[in-house]
Parts: C-alpha cells; structure tokens; sequence
C-alpha cells in the first residue's frame, strides 16, 4: 500500500462524481473525500508503523524524469490538511445549490488531486505538473460558479490564472536549469547538487517568483482579494485553505534546500518582505468593506508571517511555519464558511449591511467568535502555537522582525474585532437570521474542536513534521 | 560548348543569371498585373534554369540539364493553377489587379 | 491526589462554564447562578485544603500535565505550581470570586442572559487560576489572554450598546498591546535561559554567575510593559475607566479585585528577574507613582460613581507597582489583597446603589440614601475608611508599608505617594457625601422605588466590609504573617522588615492626618458647603481637563487609531490599485502592440513580397558580412 | 519508398471510385487505405535504405514522420466527409488532392537528391494552391490562394534558385555526396548561400518571421479544412523537411546560421503571439498562433544532431491539437460565412464535449501540463539549454504566458457567454476526428516516451 493509491482514488473519485450526475454528486464527492481521508491515516499508521509508502518508478526515459511520490512527515502533514479539508469544504457546500453540480464537484475532486500530488511529488517535472494541475480546476470553479459581475471575475480570474502561470512558468525553467546540471529531477539529486552561489541566486529567485505569486507575498498579492472576493465560497476555501499552502510547502520543500545559499545570503530582504505583508495586510484588512476581500487581507497576513518563519531557516521557523499554515488552514475555511453562513440568510457580503447577529443566532456567534480568537492566536487554539513558534524564531534571528512581526496579534485583534463588532453585536438585524443549520453547526463545531485540541496538544503533528524538518534543515546546512 | 565557357567564364553566367532573377523578383514586387507578375516569375525560373545548364556544362554533368526539365514541368503546372485560379477571381470581381486583393488584412 | 485536586480546582469552573453554556438556557436563571457559583465556591474549598497544606508542609507542589510546545533549544509541558504566591492570590480569586458570583445571583436576576453572564464569570475564574498556577510563562500567558478575552466579553456583555462593544474592544486591544510586551519577554528569557519554568527559570538566573545584563533588562522591562497593559498603568491604563460599561459586579471581580493584579503577581512571580535589573525597577517605581498621582488626579472631579472606583482602582495599582519598584513585593501583595477586599466591596456597594436607582450612575443625581439603604451605606463606609487609610483599617496598614518603603527609598515618590492618597481620601469621601448624606436628588419615581438590596447582594457587602476592616491583622509591622509566608518565594524579605521606631510612627502620623485631611476638605465641600458638582457644560478651567481625564483618550485617538485607519485607507485606494494597475498595464502594452501589429499586415501582396526580399537581402548579407 | 508508391497508388484509385460511382464509398475505402499504408509504414519501421541510386533514403527519420503525416491525412480525410457534404461531385478529387499532397509530404521528408525535393516541395504546394481555391465561388477563397500561389512561387524560385547554386558548388544534387563535400575542402561563397535560400524557402513554407505575412490571409480565406491542412500537415512537413535538409547536407552548421535562427525564433514567437492577442477570427487566430509554434520548433534547429525526436514529438503534439481544434471549428463554423469567436459563444452548454476537446486543443498548445504540449516544450526547452541558448528559453516563456491570453479567450467565450442558437447534428466523423485526436494527444502527454524514444 503506497502513496499512489490515494491520488488514484481522488481521481476515480472525480470521475465517479462526474458520472454520478447532478443528484447524487455532492454525495459521491463526499464519499470518496472521506474514504481518501481515511486512506491517508491509515497511511500515516503505516508510516509511523515505519514501513515505505513512497511510490517510484520510471517514466520518461529522455528526458530522465520518473515518476516518484515521496511521502515524509511533511509531505504527510500537508497530505491530512488537504483530505481532511476536502470533505469539510465539500460538506460545507451542502447548503447551497450549484447548476452542473456534477461538473463542480468533480472539479473540487481533481483539484484536491493535483493537490495532494504536489505535496507528495518528489520529481521536480512530476512536482511541475501537478503544481500547474492544480490550477485548472479552481480557474474553472471561480469563472463558472464564482458570484458578482461576470465581466469583473472574467477579469480577475483570468489574472489571477496569467499571473501565477507567469510564475512558475519562470520555475520551470530552473528545473530544467537544474535538470541540465543533475542529469534527473529526482529531490535527492537535486539537494546532492552543488550549484555557485550565483547560479543558486538566479534558481532561488526563479523558485521565489513562482511562490511569491501563490503564497502570496507583496508586491505579487494584488490578485488575492478579487479572485477570493469573485470566487464562490468552496473555492475560496481550496486557494486559501489548501492552496497557499502549495507555495509555503514548496518554499520549505524545493526552494530552501535546493538554493541554501542564496536563502542565506539574502535571508533579511526574505524576511522582511514577509512581515512587510503581516503589516500590510493587516492594516489593508482595517477598512474593508467586503466581509470576503477583509479575510483575504487577514490571510495575507497570516501568510506572510509563516513565510517569513519559514525564511528564518531555523528549525522553529519551519516548523512554526508548518504548524501556523495547518491551523491557518482550518481556521481561514472556518472564517470563509462563516461568511457563507451569513451570505445565505441575508444575502449580502457588504459588512455595513449586517451586524446585531448575536441577538439573532447566539450558536452561531459563539462558533465565528471562536475562529476569530483562533485567527488573532488566542493561547490555547492551534494558531497560537504555530504564531508563537515562528515568532519565537523571529526573534532568534532579530528582536526587531519579532517586535513587528508580533504587532500582528495587536492589529489583528484590531480589525478581526472591529469586523466582529459589526457583523454580529449592535442593535438586532432587521433581516432574519435563521439558527444554522445542522450541517453548517457541523463543520464548524468540528473545525473549532481541531482548533482546540491541537492548540493544546499539538505534539503529535510536532512529532510527525519535526524529523523531515530537520532532515531539510541538514540539506539546508550542508555546505 | 567547352570552349566557350572557357572563354566567358561562369561566373559571367552567374552575374547574368542573378541580374535576370533580379529583373523577375522586380516585376514580381512592382507590376501589379497579375499576368504580368506570372511572367516575371516564369522570368525568375528561367534564369535558375539557365544557369543549371551552365553549372551543368561547367560541372561537365547531365544532372542540371536532367533538373532544368523538372522545373520547367512544375513552373508549367504552377502557372497552370495559377491562371486557373486568376480565371475565377475574374469572375468573382472582375479584375486581375493584385493589388485590388486586399479583402484579407488585419 | 494533589493532581487531581488541583484538576479539580482548574476545572469545576470550566465545567461550570460548559454547563451554562450548553444547558443555561434549559436551567433557568436562578439555577445557572447557583451552578456557576458552585463550581467557584469547590475550587474555593480547594484552595483552602491546599493552603492548609502549604502553610504545614512548606512544600510548593509541582504537576506536569502533558507536553504542549517544543521549541528548537527547550520543551515546554503544561504544568501547574502550587507554591504560597500562587495559593495566596487563589484564596482572594475564588474566594472573593464566589462571593461575586452570590452577589449577581440576585444583581443580573432581572437579565435575560444571565446564564450566558455566569458562564463567562466561571469563564474567567477559570483563566484566572491558569494564570495564577501556571508553571510556566507560557501556561501563565494562556490565562493572561484568557482572562482579557472573558473582560473583552463581559464588558461587552450588552452587546446592542456599540459604545459598550468599543469599550470592550478598546480594553482588549489595550491589552494586546502590553501582551506583546509579554512575548518579546518570553522570547528573550527563553533565548538566554533555554526555559520558561518558574522554579528552573529562578535557579537558572540566580544560579547564572555572568548574566548579560543588557538582554536581562530588555527582558524585565518588556515584561514590564506587559504589566502595564494588564494592571492598568500609564501609558496604557485607559481602557480600565471605559471596562465600568461593564456590569457591577464585573467590574468588582474583573477589572478590581483580580484580573488588574495580574500585572503584579507576574512581576512578583518573577522577582528574581527584576531584582536583577535595578533601572527596570527604578522606571517600575516611577511610573507607578506617577500613575497613582495622576488617577487620583482624574479621580477628584469624576461624577459617574463607577468612573470614580475606577479611576482609585489605577491609582491603588499604582501605588502597588511603586513598591514593586522598590522591591518590595510582599507590601505590594499586601495592598493587593486588601485592596481586593475593600474595592471589591465598594464596587459592589456602588452596584447595589446602581440598582436601586434603576441604572442611575452620575453621583449628581443620588444623594440621602443613607436612609433608604442603611448596610451598603455601613458597608461602604467600611470601605471607604479603609481605601482612605484610617486606623485600623486593613488600607491603613497595606499603605502605610508603601508609603514608608518609599520613604526609605527616596522622598520624592513619598510625597508623590502621600498627596496621592490624600487626594484618595478626599474623592472617596467625596462619594460617600454625594451618594449617602443631604437630601435625594434624582427623579420622582426613582424616590418611590429606593429601597435596600436584597440579602443575597448586603451579605457580600457585609463579608466584605469585615475583611475590609480586620484585613490588615495578615501583616502587622513587626509580626508579619505574610512576609513569613512568603518567605520562600522572596530573596530579601527579611531585610524589608523595617523597625518600628518612633520615626516609622511618625510616617504614619502623617499619612493619617493626610487621610483626615482629605476627609474634612470634601466635608467642608460637600456637607458644609452643600455643593454639588455643576452640569458637564458649566466644568471650566483645571477642573475641566481633569474632567476629560487630561484628554489622553483623544491624543491616542489622533496618534494612533486614526492615522492607522487613514493608512488604511490610502492603502486600499491607492497603493492597493496602483500597484494592479502596473500589472495590468504590461497587458495592455501588449495589447497596444498588437493593435499596431495589425496595421503592418495590411494585405497588399507587393508588401508582404517586399518584406520577404528584405528577410532574404538581410539573411545574405548578415552571412556574407558573417564569412 | 513502398509507401510513398502506395500513397500514390491510392490517389489514382480515390479517382477511379468517382468514375465507377463509387462517391460513397470513397471517404471510407481512403482511411482504410491510408490505414494499411500506415500499419506498412511501421511494419517497415527499422528496414532503413535506399532506392533509384539515392533519389529517395528512407530511414527512421522519415518513417516517423512519414506515419505521422499519414495520420493527420486520415483525420484530414474523415472530416472531408461532413465539409464536403454540399458539393458531393467534387469529393473525389479534393480527396485525391489531399493524397498526392501526402505523397509529396513524403517524398519530402524521404528525400535523397534535391530534385526529389523539389518535386515533393511543389506537389505539396501546387495541391494546396488548388486547395486554398477550392471555393471557387468565394472571392475571399481566390484571393487566398492567389496570395498564396504568388507568393508561394516566388519563393519555390528561391528555392531553386538555392538548389542551383548548391549544385554550382558541389555539381550534385545527391545530399549525401554534397555533406560529404562540404565538409571536406573549403567552398565558393554560394554553397552557404544556397543553402541560406533554400533554408528561406522552407521558412517561408513553415510561415517564420519575416516571411510569414501570406500565412493569416491565406488561413482566413481559404475552406476551414484546407485551414486545417495547412497549419498542420503543411506546416510539420516544411518543418521536418528543413530539419532534414539541414541535418543532411551540412552537419556542422555555422555559427551566423545559428544566431539568424536565434532571430528568426525569437522573432516569430513574439510576433505570432502579440498579433494573435487582438484577432476575433479565429482561423486567423490560430494562423498567428501557428506562426508563434513554428517559432518554437525553429529552437529545434539549434541542436541540430540531437533535437530529432524531440522535433518530431513537437510536431505530433501540435498537430493533433491543430486537428482537434480545427474539428471542433468546422463543426461550429458550418455554414457560417465567417468564423467569428461569436459563433464559439456557450459552446460549453449547447455541447459541452466538443467544447472541452476545444479546450483540451487549446491547453495543450498553450503548453499546460499532462496536455502533450507542455512536454513539447519542455523538451525543446531542455534541448535548446542545454545548446546554450538559455535566451530563447527565457523569451520562449514569456511567450506561452502571452499566448495564454487568447487561447483562454476563446475557452472564456465558450465557458462564460451565452449562446446565441443551437447547432443541430451530431457528424459521426467529426466527433470522431475531435476525440481521437485530443486523446491521442493526452496519450502522448501520458507517455512522451512513446515517441521521444523512436529516433532516440
């Protein structure tokens, strides 16, 4: 049993629903969601029982590039982030109607393929692919479903497809650069390289481009806000939920130990560009009207944190990275859930339309309360461990990235509160707000009790990403 | 036949043959008569031709002159289509000036 | 045992929160309110039989629970330390905890959300005593944030109210503000120490032979600021007068007794640190003074009866952090815990009042009640005396410790301290005089309807008032029970003790005759005189700016909070655009090009022939220049 | 050489079916026809040699590409069968037409002596004259093969004259016999001179800046079909024959040859991509589009002694996406006077199959993966790096980004708009074609190795 498997059952899965047709594909995507969920811990079980899940085998013999799935702690972490969001997403969908839901949902499902398939690739080409895989589906999901303007998503979706194609287009020429002097793409010969400091330079800031554009850092995150704005809410949740996390993952992944060098060298301008986002972002997110475009803003900052985390190089930095995109990953499908919860009653994203929710729907308030402390890192949720280790490693490389870094958890608390202030307290809503339903009390409940519980007892993630960490950390340090 | 490229000289014949294509490509870019632009292509091949059979006497080789009667061929067949082609543009406008075809741009 | 006990202790109040939260509503008012007091009043028992077991075995109990964080250089478990710091300030916590949660019982009958207001109290006692048995930084932090959320939501508890709601956000964002401060500390301790355990922490520092002093300090006063949000000290002590849109009893138990010392048991907590860094101490100490002078300041002219607590409340912490400054820890402790008594019951007195105007709060508006309402008008008295340092009330010995370690230390902050307590003496009895004495002056119906408060709300009161009285008797000069207590967790405790010569009987001579002095001057003003403070519009001059508490709230407004926002803003409508614009101006480039484009394939065959023969000339000629 | 007479042969034969009234039969009796002659073709994959002293060399090179030219015909002829509906009478002979263009093909990919070059070059190009024509009634058809037959004549001159001076240098047409000269003694002036003309006049063929303005007009006037063979069949033969002739006849190619490549590349990757971005038709869309591949095929020519399979693989995956596409256009432009990107809008309702085909077509000449494409270009890309030319790569880049601007914006057009009427009809030949050719891309994309390997 190996690491294939899962990809294979996510891409029957997609078919299954496609066939299923438009009554029942909502339920087929669910199934197989859950039995890929399911599949990858009793993956992880084998993993931990020590036995080799990876999957390689040869697949163009000219060019040398072979097929390889390659599954360590940090593969498999991010592995469970994406099958566990995806029934949650996909269950969270419940509550709406899509028109060619069979086509939707089959599309969730490739997406979550492609997905875990750049999480588990150990080939760079084998990485590529799936990597731009990934892409095609969400430019569907947000084009067809997506809400507002058709001529404006038109707009921002085919931006948002340009842009990071543009990136990693330029990416894949590094890997052919570095197919050139390794004579395989196999991750392991690319760490054995030894590229000059200049070469690594020019790969580093190759790869950067490409995961500049996805995370995204500033200047590249001018097409968050509209696309997470313009997409339906399912696919807001895969870009910030899963997605951004395909550029975090490569960073810790390709580019570190592939360019260590490079990443060393220019290890501040990295940073700060990180924590120049957790500013910015969160001083964007102050005076948003979008209730959608604000939590855009807000995980831009959150990104931009665990990004600079991650530049630090330290083994903190990765592994609070790590830690903080898990926990940012339930916490920002919470939040965009919690949106939709509200856009299905009253009808609106504007914040200056709702507010006096509280008094309307107290289960509800306590549950979106809740993810906002999780979001702005209240001690005992999960992003306060994640926040608190990379600020932590902020802090070993420079008091100051630490200082300002952490005026997150004071801004952040500013604008989350402000949000929640006006979108549920004041006087009651003259719109109804029905009690939430069971399914969406649901997903929230189970989000919320993830926070929880890995808030205060995060060791076994710790345990399961540390060893691959700090195996990276090695590569990272090798000369 | 020897003799006398012995005393002109090739590359005579080559500067002949290039200033008669030229004369061709000229008509071709110039004269706006379709016919007329036929001729001066049938002007360019000739010349090729023209200068196989003096490579062909230089090179003392049957090929060239072999090759002279394939492009003459095909030049026939070309012009064939072509004035087959010319016919039915007559018909549909009524002129054979190019440079009245200017239907297609952009 | 001790293990699960101190489970017991940690989480009957969680469990009473859960309670309430999912089942409140099915309970009905009455039975919520007993359930949330119940689960303080177990963890009260608790307490006791852990104090009992500390006071003999003189043993701290250390538990590990489970490991939490592993940072590269050090592991951090979630564990708890039960040692005579962390059981004292328990004792006042739970203690004068259930006492409140008794008292709103009957206070918050009336209220819809009653079960929702228990269960955030249990809430908060909760992460109260994280925060207090934590035994590390981290587990403390969890309760230190823990309970500025419960004050964020219990401020906010009238949620309709959006000034309540700012009010709340300010405090928490406020206090955020001192959190971070707190981080940076950890961060720093845990960099130069490899732990964030108390007790490993205190062998680590004292037992460190070259400490670099520089970092230490940068830890302490980080620390330091963290402090300052929690406790309420300038600069940021402006969130604690907006907390009263809270409810009274909140504001008894929150934002007067417990959450506000925070501040003071982390610093105590960390003694060891801070004697290590004496230009920390020395900032600790001025800025305590100088926030206890300027609260009182604010405190003279305040009318809203609550604002007027609030504005003592800071100025006591004040006073605590001055002798925190001066390392003197166990008189700061002192003063906490008799200031928990007597704030404690003078809030709730202040609600009982409240009550019984039916939500009135400007003083101006009360007056006479000492009639209608006899116990909380003794009661409050009690208080009063003993928050203005009469003998031998529990105030007069706490205070009198500051004001005499400041004498030794350094004149000045005793004057500072002394004028402030005078000022004190002279607000308290101003409320006193404008609630209680002359004649009513608020609305007719509300005359109708004054009457005493239920017993569930004067029992309180009266518990209180006696503590507020015989308080002092923990720790009497010469014969101190508490700093023998305490020993243990203080270097130089015994060093602190001061002889009492005549010259200590001088100092407190004085202090007591500026305790009278305050006294008369609001008699003469408010008895004598029989003056009342005129409308907000008449307010000119000193008095006017002291009334606008010196306009700080909007200098942080013009300094901070707008220029963030119109940052924001320009960010949004500007940065934000211009920068897509860039993005989308390479498109359009092409765009144009391919406009342009068009026009050079115009159709003409000559042209396109004539491109071709220039392609071909140039082809030829480039090889030919190429040979 | 058996298949090119087979070839042949079946062309005499697709005109005797008309004179025995066999009109029915001919469209399938031709694929079967062309499918025993590809299934010959591959049987006698590895028997290399040659035949009548040298005129034709057949090896695996031709063989490839000669079964890859044969396939496009198949596809070709089946979608004949709908296109030419209307006027049944001239189904034989545009068939036939098209089978002697394949022989020509062939014989221009198998050549061994410049005269069978020639001859292949004009049967090629003289049958897609009469093609471009074929609407006779349609004057925008007429002014297309116009347009194309001059300038296709004068550029056949060039290249004769290319042929005559090579063979002043060298006196022989025998490719063979000239590499051997010219790698030998150092040569008169005109040898490179005509190899450089010949070389313009096959990048005129395969439609490279700055000769390839005839290539959107033509594309736009001439019968969607004819469209069709000529930016794939037409355009993967003068790009294999260059390959050929210039692997052949001179092994080390100069330095100023490669550098004008470079420029010529460069050149019409940028210009067929920026033009493409502002045209609504899309025939001529697709014809700009052509001229930004050939482009990049032209990056073939940088390595010339190893780049032969990685040219092939480009050429297969970007015609079967042409064929694809061009299905899928013929069946929406159906008696359409144009073809207008209106005609394509809410092709994803009214027929959501062809539509994604479409859209598959379009991926995969945008060059996204698992979409053949992409491997195409990765595999140039990698070639022409390691050749040293990492500029190219870089612009090459640049370009697939650019030149995703207008794929998509047909996928928009199809996805986003409304349609406007229904389309009646399900041709069996066309969804046939469409789906057959983009799996057989998507299988390419599967399994490069498949073709990488053949002439590896």
């Amino acid at each position: 049993m190996n690491v294939s498997l899962l990809l294979i059952l996510l891409l029957v899965g997609a078919f299954a629903t496609y066939l299923a047709g438009d009554k029942l594909a909502s339920k087929v995507a669910l199934f197989f969601s859950l039995a890929v969920l399911g599949c990858s811990i009793v993956l992880l079980n084998h993993f931990n029982a020590g036995e080799n899940i990876s999957f390689i085998n040869q697949w163009i013999s000219q060019p040398n590039i072979s097929f390889a799935l390659q599954a360590d702690g940090l593969s498999l972490a991010m592995l469970l982030l994406t099958t566990a969001l995806t029934p949650l997403i996909i269950f969270s969908s419940f509550g709406n109607e899509y028109k060619n839901a069979k086509s939707f949902y089959a599309l969730i499902l490739f997406m979550a393929f492609a997905m875990a398939g750049t999480f588990l690739a150990a080939d760079g080409l084998l990485y590529y692919i799936f990597w731009e895989l990934s892409l095609i589906p969400i430019y569907f999901i947000a084009l067809l479903w997506g809400n507002g303007d058709a001529e404006e998503r038109k707009t921002a979706v085919v931006k948002f497809f340009i842009y990071t194609l543009a990136g990693s287009l330029f990416m894949l020429v590094a890997f052919i650069y570095l197919y050139q002097r390794a004579g395989s793409l196999l991750i392991d010969d690319l760490y054995k390289l030894d590229l000059t400091a200049s070469e690594q330079l020019w790969i580093f800031l190759a790869f950067f481009l490409a995961y500049a554009i996805k995370i995204p850092i500033i200047p590249f995150h001018t097409w968050q806000a509209k696309v997470y704005q313009k997409a339906p809410t399912v696919g807001t949740m895969l870009l910030s939920g899963i997605m951004l996390k395909m550029g975090l993952y490569s960073v810790i992944r390709w580019q570190l130990p592939i360019a260590p060098l490079a990443a060393k060298q220019y290890m501040f301008v990295f940073i700060a560009l990180g924590i120049a986002g957790v500013i910015y972002g969160s001083i964007v997110a102050l005076r948003q009207k979008d209730l959608k475009k604000l939590l855009a803003y807000s995980s831009l900052a959150h990104v931009g944190l665990i990004a600079a985390g991650a530049y630090t190089l330290t083994l903190d930095g990765l592994r609070g990275a790590v830690l903080q995109m898990i926990a940012h990953g339930f916490v920002v499908v919470g939040l965009f859930f919690a949106a939709e919860i509200i856009f299905r009653r009253y009808d609106t994203r504007t914040i200056s339309e709702m507010g006096g929710i509280r008094s309307q729907s107290p289960k509800f308030t306590s549950m979106f309360m809740i993810l906002v402390l999780a979001s702005v890192a209240l001690p005992s949720t999960f992003n306060f461990v994640g926040e608190f280790t990379v600020l932590y490693s902020l802090s070993q490389i420079n008091i100051w990235f630490a200082i300002l870094g952490g005026t997150t958890i004071i801004l952040g608390a500013y604008y989350m509160l402000k949000m929640f202030q006006h979108v549920m307290l004041g006087e009651t809503n003259k719109k109804i707000f029905a009690d939430v339903t069971l399914n969406e009390g649901l997903t929230m409940v189970i989000i919320v009790a993830v926070l929880f519980f890995f808030g205060m007892y995060p060791k076994p993630i710790i345990d399961l990403i540390t060893p691959s960490l700090e195996n990276i950390l090695t590569q990272i340090n090798r000369n | 036949m020897n003799n006398i490229l012995n005393q002109i000289g090739i590359e005579n014949y080559i500067f002949l043959c290039v200033i008669l294509f030229c004369i061709g490509v000229f008509g071709v870019l110039y004269r706006r008569n379709a016919i007329i632009v036929f001729m001066s292509i049938e002007i360019m091949l000739n010349a090729v031709n023209l200068l196989f059979v003096a490579f062909s006497t230089y090179h003392q080789d049957a090929q060239g002159q072999v090759f002279v009667f394939f492009s003459m061929a095909v030049a026939a067949a070309e012009v064939a289509v072509g004035l087959a082609i010319l016919v039915s543009i007559f018909r549909n406008s009524g002129t054979i000036d190019v440079a009245n075809l200017k239907n297609l741009k952009g | 045992m001790d293990t699960n006990l101190a489970l017991v202790l940690l989480l009957t109040p969680l469990l009473g929160f859960l309670i309430n939260v999912f089942f409140g509503k099915k309970l009905g008012k009455t039975f919520s309110g007993i359930v949330g007091t119940l689960s303080v009043v177990v963890s009260f028992a608790v307490t006791l039989y852990f104090f009992g077991y500390i006071t003999v075995a003189k043993q701290p109990i250390q538990i590990i629970l489970f490991d939490w964080i592993s940072i590269s250089n050090f592991n951090l478990s979630f564990g708890l330390l039960l040692d005579q710091l962390s059981i004292l300030w328990l004792l006042f916590v739970t203690g004068i905890g259930s006492l409140i949660h008794l008292y709103s019982i009957s206070y918050m009958h009336d209220d819809e959300k009653m079960h929702t207001f228990f269960a955030y109290l249990n809430l908060f006692v909760f992460f109260m005593i994280t925060l207090v048995i934590g035994s590390n930084l981290l587990v403390m932090f969890i309760g230190w944030e823990g309970v500025g959320l419960c004050s964020y939501l219990l401020i906010g508890f009238w949620h309709k109210n959006q000034e309540y709601n700012d009010a709340a956000k300010k405090a928490f964002i406020m206090n955020r503000i001192g959190d971070l401060g707190l981080l940076i500390g950890i961060f720093i301790l845990g960099m130069l120490f490899s732990t964030l355990d108390f007790t490993t922490l205190k062998t680590a520092i004292s037992g460190a032979t070259n400490l670099n002093s520089y970092w230490l300090g940068v830890a302490a006063f980080a620390l330091f600021i963290g402090a300052c949000g929690k406790s309420a000290q300038i600069p940021l002590y402006t969130w604690l007068p907006d907390a009263m849109a809270g409810p009274t009893p909140v504001s008894a138990l929150i934002h007067a007794a417990t959450m506000v010392t925070a501040g003071i048991f982390m610093i105590s907590r960390l003694n060891f640190l801070f004697d290590l860094t004496p230009e920390v101490q020395n900032i600790i100490a001025i800025i305590g003074a100088i926030t206890a002078l300027v609260a009182a300041t604010i405190g003279l002219v305040q009318n809203d009866i609550k604002k007027v607590l609030a504005y003592s409340t800071v100025s006591q912490l004040g006073l605590m952090f001055l002798a925190l400054g001066l390392g003197a820890y166990q008189v700061a402790i002192f003063h906490v815990v008799t200031h928990a008594f007597f704030k404690a019951c003078l809030f709730l007195g202040s609600g009982s009042v409240i009550h019984a105007l039916g939500g009135e709060q400007d003083m101006r508006k009360m007056g006479g009640l000492k009639k209608a309402m006899p116990i909380t008008f003794m009661t409050m008295l009690v208080a009063s005396l003993a928050i203005a340092g009469i003998f031998p009330f529990a105030g007069f010995w706490s205070k009198d410790e500051i004001l005499i370690t400041a004498f030794e230390h350094n004149i000045v902050l005793w004057v500072i301290g002394s004028v402030a307590s005078i000022m004190t003496a002279f607000y308290m009895f101003r409320l006193m005089y404008l609630t209680f004495f002359k004649e009513f002056r608020g609305t007719e119906d509300q005359k109708h309807h004054l009457h005493e408060s239920p017993s569930l709300i004067t029992a309180p009161l009266i518990i209180l008032a006696v503590l507020s009285f015989i308080g002092g008797l923990i720790s009497l000069p010469k014969n101190s029970w508490l700093n023998e207590y305490l020993a243990p967790i203080f270097r130089k405790v015994t060093e602190e003790e001061h002889t009492l010569g005549t010259f200590e009987y001088g100092l407190m001579a004085i202090a007591l005759a500026g305790a009278f002095i305050g006294i008369g001057i609001a008699y003469s003003k408010y008895i004598k005189q029989n003056s009342v403070p005129e409308e907000d519009s008449k307010i000119t001059g000193i008095s006017k700016v002291l009334y606008n508490k010196y306009y700080v709230d909007e200098a942080y407004d013009v300094l901070f909070v707008k220029p963030i926002n119109a940052l924001s803003g320009f960010f949004r409508d500007y940065i934000e655009t211009s920068i897509s614009a860039l993005v989308f101006g390479l498109a359009k480039v092409t765009n144009e090009l391919s406009f342009q484009g068009k026009k050079l394939h115009n159709g003409s065959i000559g042209f396109y022939l004539f491109a071709f023969v220039l392609g071909l000339c140039a082809i030829i000629s480039y090889l030919f220049l190429a040979q | 050489m058996n298949t090119l007479i087979a070839i042949t042969g079946l062309g005499v034969l697709c005109l005797l079916f008309e004179i025995l009234n066999l009109r029915k039969a001919i469209v399938p009796m031709t694929i079967i026809g062309l499918l025993a002659i590809l299934g010959l073709t591959v049987s006698e994959f590895n028997t290399s040699g040659s035949f009548y002293n040298n005129m034709i060399v057949v090896n695996k090179f031709s063989m490839a590409f000669s079964s890859l030219f044969i396939v496009l015909t198949i596809f070709l002829v089946g979608l004949s069968h709908n296109f030419y509906e209307d006027h049944q009478s001239k189904l034989s002979d545009f068939i036939a037409i098209k089978i002697f263009l394949l022989s020509g093909a062939v014989a221009m990919v198998s050549f061994g002596n410049l005269a069978m070059f020639f001859l292949g070059i004009e049967v090629l190009s003289i049958s897609l004259y009469v093609l471009a024509a074929s609407n006779r009634m349609n004057l925008k058809s007429n002014e297309a093969g116009m347009k194309y037959f001059l300038m296709g004549s004068f550029a056949s001159g060039i290249i004769l004259f290319g042929i005559c001076l090579i063979y002043g240098a060298m006196g022989s047409f025998d490719v063979v016999e000239i590499s051997e000269l010219s790698r030998s003694a150092e040569l008169p002036i005109w040898f490179p001179i005509g190899i450089a003309m010949v070389t313009i006049g096959m990048l005129f063929k395969i439609a490279a800046v700055p000769f390839h303005f005839w290539a959107p007009d033509v594309y736009e006037g001439s019968p969607a079909l004819t469209t069709a063979t000529m930016s794939t069949l037409a355009k993967v033969v003068a790009m294999a024959t260059l390959y050929k002739l210039l692997s052949v006849m001179n092994a080390n190619i100069s330095y100023a040859f490669q550098i004008i490549i470079v420029v010529l590349s460069i050149a019409s990757m940028t210009v067929g991509n920026i033009m493409a971005l502002r045209q609504t038709n899309v025939k001529r869309m697709l014809a700009f589009s052509g001229i930004s591949h050939a482009g990049f095929m032209l990056m073939a020519l940088l390595s010339l002694s190893t780049s032969a399979s990685d040219l092939l693989y480009y050429a297969s995956t970007y015609s079967l996406a042409g064929i694809a596409a061009f299905s899928v256009i013929l069946y929406v432009c159906k008696n359409r006077d144009n073809e207008d990107i209106v005609n394509f809008h809410g092709l994803g309702k009214t027929n959501p199959l062809l539509a994604a085909v479409l859209t598959g077509a379009l991926l995969s000449m945008a060059g996204i993966p698992i979409f053949s494409g992409f491997f195409a270009k990765l595999v140039l890309f990698n070639q022409t790096i390691e050749a040293g030319y990492l500029v190219v790569v870089i612009v090459a880049v640049i370009n697939s980004i650019i030149s995703v601007g207008y794929y998509f914006k047909l996928i928009l057009a199809m996805y986003t708009k409304e349609p406007n009427e229904e389309r009646a009809g399900t041709p069996f030949f066309i969804y046939a074609v469409a789906v057959v050719s983009i799996a057989l891309n998507v299988v390419l994309g599967l399994f490069p190795s498949l073709v990488l390997d053949l002439l590896g």
